[in-house]
């Protein structure tokens, strides 16, 4: 076991180590302090890349004569008005350009993406015992959320109450699914840091 | 100028939707129908929350969540959320009882602040209002859930109200309440927090459900008229899925070639 | 009664950490068998012909960097060694940097030239608009690369101006699978690869049995899988062992903490 | 101004960039083109003004030494320490590689890292099986924990056989119905931001 000679790599043990004391002690400082710093790189990491992207995306363009950008540069410092008081409805326009072309875009393909191509997806030929248990299945999760009386009385009336409880199982087992798959995930990224301690740290 | 081959089905269920929610939500708003929606487990347990509390003397506890209003995929949610608020406000404020709201975007802080003050002065109580009804903690997604956590253990809480958007800090303010033996209700349609919040809490409001619950509590007249907009989209695709799924086992492929038009 | 059932905190923590720490220092061995998951990946990529193109979209912060990093390096070796033209970008800002070095520790260590065989065109804004306008011209979304030059000057784009000119797409991301599926394989019928953190494994699986996925990689198993198939174990596969046991842990737990709430249900209901 | 017309731009962007996927007609498409160009620009100025507020959160509580100032003194200090090694140094320069190699790289990870203590000590603590449903979710929990691991297939072949069915059956067509379901709220929701019958994104009174 021979410890590191890199200075990073005793810097970055000193922050998995600080941050890890939260469990063991809950307001330990030095959680709540190296805490902050990362926070304010990580702030800081996002501005520096961002203007990177100001000088290549709209800097450049603009000395080379591209002026058609000069609209959404606009639109994008207008957002900056927004702690004018008095001036902050202006910073509607650029948010609504955003929400909206985020929705349109989203809308535009939304249908087909999620809702057209998922029931073609579902339609199996019903002969198998999977297949069986798969159109069930989806059928009462769909009818699962019926929400308003329109639909539900109806299915009331058509004795068909236990379609939702069935749905409601079936959800279960998907939910159990991402529970079991969620472990796996949180897991990894503790045991990614002890890897780091133990081989990169410590020279286990 | 001529549709786009491939896409024409779903341009038509596009334009079948639109259609029904905008003709829906203007229904809706002028009439008087009260907001009808199935029964929610999670939505009678609501009064069980306030009965709590009430008789132990206990605050509740309501938490939004990390989400943030201003994006598309979060804000819905807190807004349903906030629906939820504004009745636990206004019963809170008939009965006495104390409410306490921890948030982690000032927005929502702002917005929780004006629901909780607008049922005590719906209640006939203005003055009762108090400022720690509202605390805004930190944006830091654990620094927030441990804040929460701590105001939580500190308050002795009845009840905790976890309805909005989540992230992992779920997991921690839903253990927090367990442990403190508080009656639960959790609510949201992130389908990957929703398995931590039915384990843990004793009542969960599953997906679209959320938005249902806040329809029916501070009847709101848009969100019911998009909801029945929905349940017809659902029993299209029921339709769908029934014909075509009996077409195709007999090898017609009609609705299939229908679905990629 | 209660505290046996109902153990201080700190005893399950170091209860983990003993089980995580163990097999780390004198690992198991238990064999990995690939799932079907990442045969479908693998063999897609396989059957690609050499000089084919490829665009990988880094969506994940560097909090989800231990699960889902492993799986780009073992990836990005397998494909430099196809011979794959490589298109690399990432939404989220602080993984501009380590984009870098990811296509250093591969493409560069495989001594593929830059601007012939792979381009590092770092950081863009927009989340899935930006997507949706690469569909149209990837040029003029990001202008330049990392270093700056201008992107007209670079040989690998020479017969590529917008997404649709890609062969293939590889979106490793942490928030959500349905921007890369709407603005590329809705759009016009791109081919994606998906390496999902392990919670967003499940929820995608509709995806690839609708054909709009080629596959969904499931977070670090995914990844030591994959590092089994291209013959290089890395950190993936050291932490198999440790997954496994503290997988078991928590089982245990989790029974040992119902038997206690079973046993006070029935005490309970006896009073 | 305030409110009409900022609503009617959100109508004619969003109808805009949803008819140019389904209609071939060359003003609406080269249009919604540069439109789809601008989005690109006008994020990237929306990411700067977000980390610029973080100071107008903590600079207001560092002259106050109101709270946690300190921490925001720290957290100011490393954030334009960052900017300023960043930008006028460049990205290669040692500060800004110290900072980014061991202090955001350890910190991000090591904080989501936690999350796997929280799991543990909820597992004894409150995942309990009050009902079936949360009985049947810890069932299929537990046996997809073990399939994903390699213990799983040592224990017992069936194990990996049957965690992939209920994989790839009961849960894909529970998965299946709840895209179908979300991609109708999806659809109601952003319908409502275009067409201006919900304007939270408005924000404010006036």
């Amino acid at each position: 076991m021979q410890i590191s000679q890199d200075p990073i790599v005793w810097l970055s043990a000193f922050v998995t180590l600080s941050i890890l004391s939260f469990v063991f002690w809950n307001d330990s400082p030095f959680y709540n302090y190296v805490q902050s710093a990362y926070l304010g790189v990580a702030a800081g990491v996002t501005v520096v890349v961002g203007w990177s992207n100001i000088k290549n995306q709209v800097i450049t363009p603009l000395m080379n004569g591209n002026y058609s950008i000069l609209i959404p540069v606009f639109l994008g410092l207008l957002l900056l008005v927004r702690y004018i008081p008095g001036l902050n409805w202006v910073a509607r326009y650029p948010v609504a350009v955003l929400v909206a072309g985020g929705a349109g875009l989203g809308l535009a393909n939304t249908v087909q993406a999620q809702f057209v191509s998922q029931i073609k997806a579902g339609l199996l030929p019903l002969n198998s015992f999977d297949n069986i248990l798969m159109f069930v299945g989806l059928l009462a999760v769909i009818a699962f959320f019926f929400l308003t009386g329109r639909t539900t009385h109806v299915m009331e009336k058509l004795k068909l109450g236990w379609v939702t409880r069935l749905g409601r199982i079936v959800l279960m087992v998907a939910f159990g699914a991402s529970f079991g798959t969620t472990v796996m995930g949180r897991c990894s990224i503790l045991i990614g840091r002890l890897q780091f301690l133990l081989t990169d740290f410590l020279g286990l | 100028m001529n549709l786009i081959a491939g896409k024409i089905f779903s341009f038509l269920v596009l334009i079948a939707l639109s259609v029904m929610t905008v003709l829906l939500i203007q229904r809706m708003r002028q009439s008087k129908e009260p907001v009808d929606i199935r029964r929610l487990a999670g939505l009678d347990a609501l009064e069980e929350v306030v009965g709590r509390a009430t008789e132990t003397g206990r605050p509740i506890h309501y938490n939004p969540g990390i989400g943030s209003i201003e994006s598309a995929s979060t804000g819905a949610r807190v807004l349903g959320g906030m629906e939820v608020l504004g009745w636990l406000s206004f019963q809170c404020a008939r009965y006495d009882t104390r409410l306490i709201t921890t948030h982690s975007s000032p927005s929502s802080y702002a917005i929780a602040r004006e629901v909780v003050r607008n049922g005590y002065v719906q209640a006939g109580k203005p003055e009762n209002f108090r400022e720690e009804s509202a605390q805004f903690l930190s944006s830091n997604q654990m620094a927030f859930a441990m804040g929460a956590v701590q105001i939580m253990q500190r308050e002795n809480i009845a009840s905790n109200v976890l309805i909005g958007s989540y992230g992992a800090e779920c997991l921690l303010l839903a253990e927090a309440g367990n442990t403190l033996g508080a009656i639960q209700i959790s609510g949201d349609t992130n389908a990957y927090q929703l398995p931590f919040l039915i384990v843990t809490c004793d009542y969960s409001l599953i997906a679209e459900e959320l938005f249902a619950a806040g329809a029916v509590l501070s009847n709101n007249r848009d969100v019911y008229g998009s909801l029945i907009a929905q349940d017809y989209g659902k029993i299209i695709a029921l339709v769908l899925l029934v014909v075509g799924s009996l077409m195709v086992t007999f090898g017609n492929k009609a609705i299939v070639q229908l679905l990629s038009w | 009664m209660k505290n046996l059932f109902n153990p201080d905190k700190r005893v399950t923590y170091f209860l983990l950490l003993l089980v995580m720490i163990i097999p780390l220092i004198n690992p198991l061995g238990i064999a990995i068998k690939p799932s079907t998951n990442t045969l479908l990946a693998y063999d897609y990529v396989e059957n690609l012909k050499p000089g084919s193109s490829m665009i990988l979209f880094i969506d994940y912060g560097m909090g989800q960097s231990a699960e889902l990093t492993p799986q780009v390096l073992a990836s990005l070796k397998h494909y430099a060694a196809k011979g794959l033209k490589l298109f690399a970008a990432t939404q989220v800002p602080e993984m501009a940097t380590a984009l870098t070095s990811y296509l250093d520790q591969t493409y560069k260590a495989a001594n593929k030239e830059y601007g012939v065989d792979y381009v590092d065109l770092g950081y863009f804004a927009g989340a899935e608009s930006a997507v949706g306008a690469m569909g149209d011209s990837i040029i003029d979304v990001f202008k330049a690369d990392v270093y700056g030059t201008d992107l007209t000057k670079l040989p690998i784009f020479k017969d590529v101006t917008k997404l649709p000119d890609i062969d293939v797409m590889f979106a490793v991301t942490a928030s959500g699978t349905i921007p890369f599926i709407r603005q590329a394989n809705t759009k016009f019928g791109m081919p994606i690869i998906f390496s999902v953190n392990a919670v967003m494994g499940p929820a995608n699986v509709p995806y690839v049995q609708s054909g709009q996925a080629v596959s969904v990689l499931v977070g670090s198993t995914g990844a030591a899988e994959y590092e089994t198939l291209i013959g290089q174990p890395g950190t993936a596969s050291a932490a198999m062992d440790a997954q496994s046991l503290a997988h078991l842990v928590i089982i245990l737990l989790i029974v040992w903490g119902n038997i206690g709430y079973f046993m006070e249900k029935h005490a309970a209901k006896h009073e | 101004m305030k409110r009409t017309v900022p609503i009617i731009v959100s109508f004619i962007v969003g109808m805009g960039l949803m008819l140019d996927n389904f209609v071939k007609f060359a003003p609406l498409n080269t249009a919604a083109v540069s439109v789809r160009s601008w989005l690109v620009i006008i994020a990237l100025f929306s990411i700067m003004v977000a980390a610029l507020n973080l100071l107008l959160v903590h600079i207001p509580r560092i002259r106050k030494r109101s709270g946690t100032w300190t921490q925001s003194a720290v957290l100011i200090t490393f954030m334009l320490l960052t900017i300023f090694t960043g930008v006028f140094m460049g990205t290669k320069n040692t500060i800004y590689a110290t900072f980014y190699d061991g202090i955001l790289n350890p910190g991000s990870t090591t904080v989501n890292s936690l999350l796997a203590f929280f799991i543990a000590s909820a597992a004894v603590r409150t995942f309990k099986a009050r009902s079936l449903e949360s009985s049947l979710l810890l069932l299929t929990a537990i046996l997809l924990m073990l399939s994903n691991v390699t213990i799983g297939s040592a224990i017992s072949k069936y194990i990996p056989i049957l965690g992939q069915w209920f994989t790839n059956v009961p849960n894909a067509t529970a998965q299946r119905g709840l895209i179908i379901t979300s991609s109708l709220a999806f659809v109601t929701i952003s319908l409502r931001n275009i067409l201006g019958l919900s304007t939270q994104w408005l924000g404010g009174k006036d």
